[in-house]
């Protein structure tokens, strides 16, 4: 069992003090607190092995070019694949970009892409894009419960879409969608399995081999790593055929005016000088949660949530999104006091009720626990199609790590009945 | 009470009991300003007549800022001339109501002015 | 007059020592090294303030989103360009390969793009991508000299190209290029004009208004800041009008299942959770830069290049390739001990002399200079093509920076004879 | 003087004098092998007889650790049988030089075995 009072003291930020009071962070779905010791590998690094990798024959650069690669190892190891198989990119954001334009080269008129419902942004935007070339994007609908529906998902992998690309965690709903099952469905019908585990590497064991997933995204802020580092996980087999994205230095073997060979895999996808201070602070992140043992993440994250959704019926007219089942879902919490529709005037004047009673919006719920030194989210979250599905106008969304405590869930839902009572009307 | 205090709940009584709430059927006027980051939206009627606003009304939702901002709008430009009101600039309003707000509700506070200048700026163009 | 031992004190990699000499580290080309200002504004900001930017309502977040613009103000004022001309990238690579990307979406089949013989891999392979779309490419000669062939220019900017995208210096010949000059000559042609800013935004006073560029890349890693971070800067109507690069969170206005609309310039181009530590670290390092003065810079790095130009023809057999005008030139100094042409078998036999003799490869140059602690590259320095231009496998290369001295360039060329003795056959 | 000097002179004699230097002119087997990364090239010319390497000669352009192990390499060679050379790993290769590199010499050491590797696969599958 996790003692989260005990992480706490790892985390220099979390003894910064608002109000008077010690902050309660509850926003670690956006980004993550780092601790000291990812702080410091990176310091280190830059103190005593600072240099570029690959190309140099001095020991500076051996050194760094040795500590560059450890850490692939390593960050490889932690999801279950090899080092060749884990190219280092800045964020979920760009691994499915790199995806989005490399994979699309492929796609022709009328091809089809596979998402849900409930996807963030960065694992929509980079496909719609490709609807230029005429390729087609569905979306696999989510049921009442807020669960992927899986007659939805074989009923449209039947026309056979040549990408499907599932969030294995909601960052919104803490859904965690069965991966695995519709990894396989989807290699059933030929199509590239794509899993977005910005929100699942971080809280729970992730194995790539066992996923039997053709590519995995993951960012490495939101797992107590620095920003400026993630990773884009792919199978061998795939790295090697597709097509390059970025084009500069160390992705090439040979250059000459009129064109190129591509480097081996998976340095065919890091152009440039990549950001090797980055990889050893994520590389320090995975030593930390390796410690503590995913698993434990995971359970502890659960108990978390298991609390809140026990709380969150005190709170009158709450409404929260999400998997009743707490075995079902991650450490994210989203909700509203009352209802939140988005604005639209004709139903507003049909309606003939003016103000909205008994609800208070996501902005003076997350500006008023701010007064508290609890910080949460409110907004889309990076995801209006979802927000627009559930007839939302935005949502406060508390999200949970290890070094949050059954006190902070507590702490959070005091604070949650002053706000009820300070701005319902 | 400090100022900051007072003034933060004077725009909390605009909210919580807004002033010039609904349509006006004949306006001469009508912007819907909306921000797609938190879904605040205030759509605005304004009537003018006479080279003055006469009269405006407000619908929208979001939260007590953009909303008692609204409202706290439509009482300040009531009787005032077009030019007039265009001229007050984000800082002067943001003064006016006298919050100490980060960029983000800032946003918030501003939409309603940005809505009225657009109607206006609509108006002016016909 | 800089005081490059005084510096040195700044920056904690510099005193390590290796086969107990202190290091002297001459390959700020490839990356430059940290002073502990910066490392420490990074680990400051990981330990104070560390969280999501732009979309919290909470207080650490506003603090970090001020944090981060407040960065980007000070990045554009010391290129003296607007903030919202400035996009922030992992790199100078991928900045050009976001213009290619973008920009290759206006490019027709036979539309032509104008570079250099002496562009880095980064300023190439992006726009060889676009030869599947039936886009062109030419080259800028060089003359004897090592500086580009004006004439050549002129000539080859008739075929109206629609992209032109050069160097400002090249990081293997040290030439300082004349982009003012063949920015106003492009866009007399209506090209858009691009300037690799890798190797002058570190090194000398550059202004983004008084290029009259459309746009400049530039690395902070290679500016004494961390890696994972640099800037795109460019005109304001340019980065309104063109399509986005990445897609994702925070660059987007409004999304549906459908399609999406587009945030304001600069975000629109910054999908994902940015590099805000990294930011924090290149602003420091601007502060560093700053303080000692941009001409102080340049003016101390010609300093060593000229001793280098000086001490060079001491070595027997050392060949250079750069400007004989120092003035020309930023602090980049290539060589080869002998003649080091590519291998080509026919050649060979041809000439019948089956060893060339007198000279040293590259690789044992570096390598024996490692053995007396200085850093040198050596290789091919992501120029290919321009190595086949030269007709050499490969150079050596010392780069300098504000922490290095005169007495750095004097121990360079002491070792250089001891290598030539060893290793010259 | 430690065994490490000692193996980087060694190297460093084969490359100031290389043996088995040039053509084959009647060669059963040929093959050029080269880095991108340095440009180091070289160029191997075996003639095989009764299942051992008779004659092997080679060419090339590089630094002293890949033409000095070229050289070492011709000697180690002859009179082998290609299977055995087969068998001969990278790791057992670099011990055999008993140098200390870092991995980017590790590459200049292994260009000739990786060469040699080739030209015997190439000859196999005919
Ligand atoms: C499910 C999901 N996918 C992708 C992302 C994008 O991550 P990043 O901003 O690190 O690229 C996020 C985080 O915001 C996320 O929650
Ligand atoms: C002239 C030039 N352009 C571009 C680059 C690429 O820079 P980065 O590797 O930081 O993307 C470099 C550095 O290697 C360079 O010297």
């Amino acid at each position: 069992m996790i003692d989260s009072n005990v992480i706490k003291k790892d985390f220099p930020v979390l003894s910064r003090k608002f109000h008077g009071k010690e902050i309660i962070y509850l926003d670690s779905a956006a980004t993550s607190q780092k601790p000291r010791s990812v702080i410091e590998a990176m310091s280190n690094y830059y103190e005593n092995y600072n240099s570029n990798v690959h190309r140099g024959i001095y020991q500076l650069s051996e050194e760094s070019t040795d500590i560059y690669e450890k850490t692939r190892e390593n960050v490889a190891s932690f999801v279950s694949c090899s080092a060749r198989e884990t190219v280092y990119v800045r964020n979920t954001t760009e691994a499915l970009n790199l995806l989005a334009y490399s994979l699309g080269h492929r796609l022709r008129r009328g091809d089809r892409i596979l998402l849900t419902e409930m996807e963030h942004h960065s694992n929509i935007i980079p496909w719609q894009f490709l609807k230029s070339k005429g390729v087609e994007l569905d979306y696999v609908k989510m049921d009442a419960d807020f669960n992927l529906d899986m007659e939805d998902y074989s009923e449209k992998l039947k026309k056979n879409p040549k990408i499907v690309s599932v969030t294995q965690c909601s960052n919104v709903l803490g859904t965690i969608n069965p991966v695995k099952e519709m990894g396989s469905l989807a290699h059933e019908r030929g199509s590239v399995f794509i899993v977005d585990g910005a929100q699942s590497v971080p809280h729970m064991p992730v194995s790539f081999r066992d996923l039997d997933c053709d590519f995995i995204a993951f960012s490495g802020h939101k797992m107590l790593g620095p920003m400026g580092i993630g990773c884009l996980v792919g199978k061998l087999e795939e790295l090697k055929t597709m097509h390059p994205f970025l084009g500069g230095g160390d992705m090439i073997r040979e250059v000459s005016y009129e064109g190129a060979t591509w480097n081996d895999v998976p340095y065919k996808f890091e152009a440039g000088t990549p950001n090797v201070a980055g990889s050893v602070g994520l590389s320090a992140a995975v030593d930390y949660l390796r410690n503590i043992g995913m698993d434990s993440v995971m359970d502890h994250e659960r108990l978390l949530i298991r609390e809140t959704l026990k709380l969150a019926p005190e709170i009158e007219g709450l409404v929260s999104f999400g998997p009743s089942d707490p075995e079902k879902r991650g450490g994210v919490f989203s909700f509203n006091i009352g209802s939140m529709p988005a604005f639209r005037i004709e139903r507003e004047l049909e309606a003939g009720n003016m103000v909205v009673s008994g609800s208070v919006h996501p902005h003076d719920v997350a500006a008023s626990l701010d007064q508290q030194s609890i910080a949460i989210r409110s907004g889309h979250h990076c995801a209006m199609p979802l927000m627009g599905r559930m007839d939302v106008a935005a949502t406060s969304r508390a999200s949970y790590y290890v070094y949050n405590s059954i006190e902070d869930v507590k702490n959070l839902f005091i604070a949650l009945s002053d706000v009820k009572r300070l701005f319902a009307r | 009470m400090s100022e900051q205090d007072i003034n933060a709940e004077i725009i909390l009584d605009h909210y919580r009991n807004p002033h010039n709430y609904g349509k006006i059927a004949n306006a001469t006027g009508s912007v819907t300003e909306y921000n797609p980051v938190c879904g605040d939206t205030v759509h605005i009627d304004i009537l003018e007549k006479d080279g003055k606003i006469e009269e405006i009304m407000f619908m929208g939702r979001g939260c007590s800022i953009s909303q008692g901002s609204a409202s706290m709008l439509t009482d300040f430009v009531k009787g005032k001339s077009p030019e007039e009101i265009m001229k007050v600039g984000d800082e002067e309003y943001l003064h006016m109501l006298g919050l100490e707000l980060g960029p983000a509700r800032e946003k918030c506070a501003l939409l309603p002015l940005n809505a009225m200048h657009k109607a206006l700026q609509e108006r002016i163009r016909k």
